[in-house]
């Protein structure tokens, strides 16, 4: 097995995996969307409460691999207590991040985070990573 | 067990230690018929049908060569049974958009299984969705995972237009009696549409024993080129169709107000076709015959049979399939508590390539309350030693996720 | 003129003394296109999309390489814009099949040219047919044989749906003024569909210059293998538009009730594609720009003019051309008294290949009042060799025919 | 030029591509039948005027190839005067004379047909020589 291969699937990721965190039921639910993936069938719900601007729960409850699970239950600890703004810059930095589309300091995001830096080196496991943050995404940007 | 075919596929000398375990996606292909085709382009290339040059004239010659061969191959009355098309894909959609359409009127029944590809699923449900007719979806045995034939007698039924069933899954490998299926559909009527993808690999194929109305393969399932398949229709249907697409040559004659098709299978086939995909399907027959398929599978059961027995003793592996058989060299596995993308993507990383996921049949999947599953699938080519990497895969994986 | 490039074609060098005038028809492959295939086949194969191994994930970066590598050469906005088919004619059947299919109405009218190959000119007739439509077909002018600019003018209303027009006619090598078309379509509302088989081997196509709605092309017509093609098609419609065939490949989610399918192109891509024919495309475009297709245009079109010039001084063959223009290296041409599939006859016996007949184009060939035609079509491994063999094998018909 | 070629353009084909007999209006048309070659455009209308089983006239206009005109031409010499059941055993015998698919002693055959034998050597232009002979045969089995 390869350096890279281990790199990806650390001790952080795996522990998110087996035991994710913030899939629950919220007091109201102001935003809700579904995303698939229907590579490897992840699925993932994202439901967001909110006061005015800012959010002050969330719940993401993945059925999915290992770096999709990993990456939703990161991301619901990362979100919560972000404005919907720092959010949706927030999700812009780590889309960059995971495929290299843009420069981005590791040290400008959540250390959490850079336990997915592995996933960049199997680029058909990007998506896995993704779909939490794009379903996020596609959340904050409803109307 | 066969010896040394290995040399004959290039893929496997340039990549030492691969083990190719997706073969039911596609198979890697022998010398013999890349040379085919790379010959063709080198000394024979030109368009077919119309031109009157030698060139021409050979390049038609080993096109409709091809075709006997094919139709020999699956024991086709005339080569004029077989329409050459893209894929199994591009088939059935042909047959379930021409006399599919002309067929199926509101309130009429189609028959599936929940075995079906996607291919074989999702032309008849739309069909059926845009004609207001039923589909029906006949299960399998959850003991046996086979086709449960007491439940596909019950759903056919005079109002039963089509019967379309696959030959052998390509999750379970299960093959169902497919003369029993013609059977019961010919009884009210009903047309049968047969995906044979995953059989021809691996079987003799005499479709005068069962008679299917439509039958449908891909070239790149048997060694030969990707972008080739072939659909087999009965003359009295392929006759009566309209065409699928229209333009050069598949026209009589075309005026501004109208136009008249040529006979079958040209009225099937419109524009430029692949033919160097055809030439390497004729190509790979001849090399899989000279085999001889029975050795072949022989081969690829025992190599799936050994694998089965070791993945089990692992304790950790739940494999899908009826103990009794193994079909197609197809071993469909989950790793418990590891999602299946994962086992893949390691054993990916350790150059053991399976497919994981729900292998284009997700009807099947969901009905076996999976999200997804592995596949391992041994051809003629695989040996011991993929086994061997594959089970020594498996055993990382679960090191990995510290089982 | 170019020299050399005759090297690079293996079926040249194998077949010495043979003149190969039937490029309009399909075109031979150099050895780069022909490696680049069998690389992939002996190095790289596996089944796209799905597969999360290394043999995988190359073959599907080297697919979707083409892609980008097909859109930069056309100027598309982006490589989702393009659909890969098995040709033109699948190319342009997809969008009659969805878009037309949903937009056209009883009492719309579709307006083709007289010139379409029948590629461009069926599935609109048959279309219209079906709906109740009208096929407006608009002429050539008998003097220039160029497309009747006014007339087209004309015959766009605000009932027009579709504007269906060549780039290049096969039989006459005119190359309507696509800007004019477009600017005349979109005034209506009509959509644009451009068949660009016979003009992207020739010339440089920027598509932002006129923004067609959609445009198709043949690998195999521009040193591509046979059976691949390509639709491009506006990001709006493609999104909006339902899928061709369904299956595999191009679903988001299936169960038993319904589907829900992937986002353009996938979404028209159902099945096992031709992989290896869209990595051929991709080294046969790169081929092509290396060599600069004004530098091939400037080569055919004086090889042309020079064939144009000695058949005409033989007093006895009509040539079917605006005498101020020969475009992309095609001479439509008679011989007195002789049919022309008797000239082409004996041309082939010669080792001439020229092509004889309606050209997939009966509409025109009715227009101009011939039967049929012979069609010389040079390209850029043609040399003037080949000219003096053109004009070799027609005196020699001649002389058969006692004229 | 090979000696294929010139065995298959003969004088005698020539002559009756240049001159076609018996493409004439018909005292009255008994049996008529179209005949279409979509690789050359070969046309082919065949008419025949018959006296109970036998044939008494008959006219092929052929729009047409060298050797499909001629091949229509000689047939319209063959045939007239023969009984419609001669004629269908005719055809039966000039097609497996060109196609190759029988054994037939040529001498068996009218001499005329002898001419078109060269074009067994070019298997493409087969068809043109058989049109005419399939048209008839249509013609003849037409109600
Ligand atoms: C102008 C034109 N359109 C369409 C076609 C059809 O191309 P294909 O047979 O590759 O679909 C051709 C080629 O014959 C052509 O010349
Ligand atoms: C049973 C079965 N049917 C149909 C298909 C579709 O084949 P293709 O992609 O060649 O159209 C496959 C291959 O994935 C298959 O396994």
């Amino acid at each position: 097995m390869t350096t890279q291969l281990d790199n990806m699937y650390r001790d952080l990721i795996l522990d998110h995996y087996e035991h994710p965190r913030n899939c629950h039921e919220l007091n109201h639910t102001d935003r809700t969307e579904e995303g698939f993936n229907p590579l490897c069938g992840d699925h993932v719900n994202i439901q967001f409460e909110q006061d005015g601007r800012t959010i002050t729960d969330i719940s993401v409850c993945t059925k999915g691999c290992a770096i999709c699970t990993a990456s939703g239950s990161i991301m619901s600890d990362i979100l919560k207590g972000l404005s919907v703004d720092e959010t949706k810059s927030m999700v812009e930095n780590v889309k960059a991040f995971l495929t290299g589309d843009r420069d981005i300091d590791p040290a400008d995001l959540p250390s959490s985070l850079q336990a997915l830096s592995g996933v960049r080196k199997f680029p058909i496991r990007i998506k896995c990573a993704l779909l939490p943050w794009t379903t996020a995404e596609l959340a904050l940007n409803k109307k | 067990m066969l010896e040394g075919v290995q040399n004959d596929f290039p893929v496997l000398k340039n990549h030492p230690g691969l083990a190719y375990l997706d073969s039911a996606a596609s198979t890697q292909k022998p010398s013999v018929v890349l040379d085919a085709m790379d010959h063709f382009y080198r000394f024979n290339y030109a368009n077919i049908h119309r031109g009157v040059y030698s060139l021409s004239e050979q390049a038609t010659a080993s096109y409709e060569a091809a075709r006997m061969r094919i139709a020999r191959f699956i024991h086709a009355k005339s080569p004029e049974n077989l329409v050459f098309t893209r894929n199994t894909t591009e088939s059935i959609n042909l047959v379930a958009a021409t006399i599919g359409e002309s067929m199926v009127r509101e309130g009429d029944e189609i028959v599936v299984t929940i075995m079906e590809h996607h291919a074989n699923f999702v032309p008849w449900q739309q069909l059926a969705l845009k004609k207001g007719a039923t589909l029906k979806v006949v299960g399998i045995d959850r003991e046996t995972l086979e086709l449960d034939m007491a439940e596909l007698a019950s759903a056919i039924t005079d109002k039963t237009r089509f019967v379309c069933c696959t030959m052998a899954s390509n999750v379970l490998g299960a093959t169902p009696n497919v003369a029993e299926v013609t059977r019961l559909a010919r009884k009210f009527g009903a047309l049968t549409v047969f995906d044979a993808a995953q059989f021809v690999p691996h079987h003799p194929l005499d479709i005068t024993s069962f008679e299917p109305d439509f039958l449908a393969l891909s070239g790149h399932k048997m060694l030969g080129a990707d972008g080739f398949g072939v659909l087999y229709g009965k003359s009295e249907h392929l006759a009566s169709m309209p065409p699928f697409m229209t333009g050069g040559d598949m026209i009589e004659n075309v005026t501004i107000e109208k136009t008249t098709y040529s006979q079958p299978p040209q009225k099937f086939e419109a524009g430029t076709p692949f033919i160097a995909g055809a030439i390497s399907l004729h190509s790979a027959i001849d090399y899989l015959e000279n085999i001889g398929l029975d050795r072949i599978q022989e081969h690829e059961t025992e190599l799936a049979r050994l694998a089965d027995e070791k993945l089990r003793a692992m304790g950790k592996v739940r494999l899908y399939r009826n103990a009794n058989r193994i079909h197609n060299g197809i071993l469909p596995f989950n790793v418990e508590g590891v999602h299946p993308h994962d086992v893949a993507t390691i054993l990916g990383d350790m150059d053991i390539c399976v497919r994981a996921g729900h292998h284009c049949a997700q009807p099947l999947i969901h009905f076996m309350d999976e999200i997804a599953m592995i596949r391992a699938s041994f051809y003629l080519y695989n040996t011991e030693e993929d086994v061997e990497r594959l089970v020594a895969g498996i055993q990382k994986t679960l090191e990995v996720f510290h089982k």
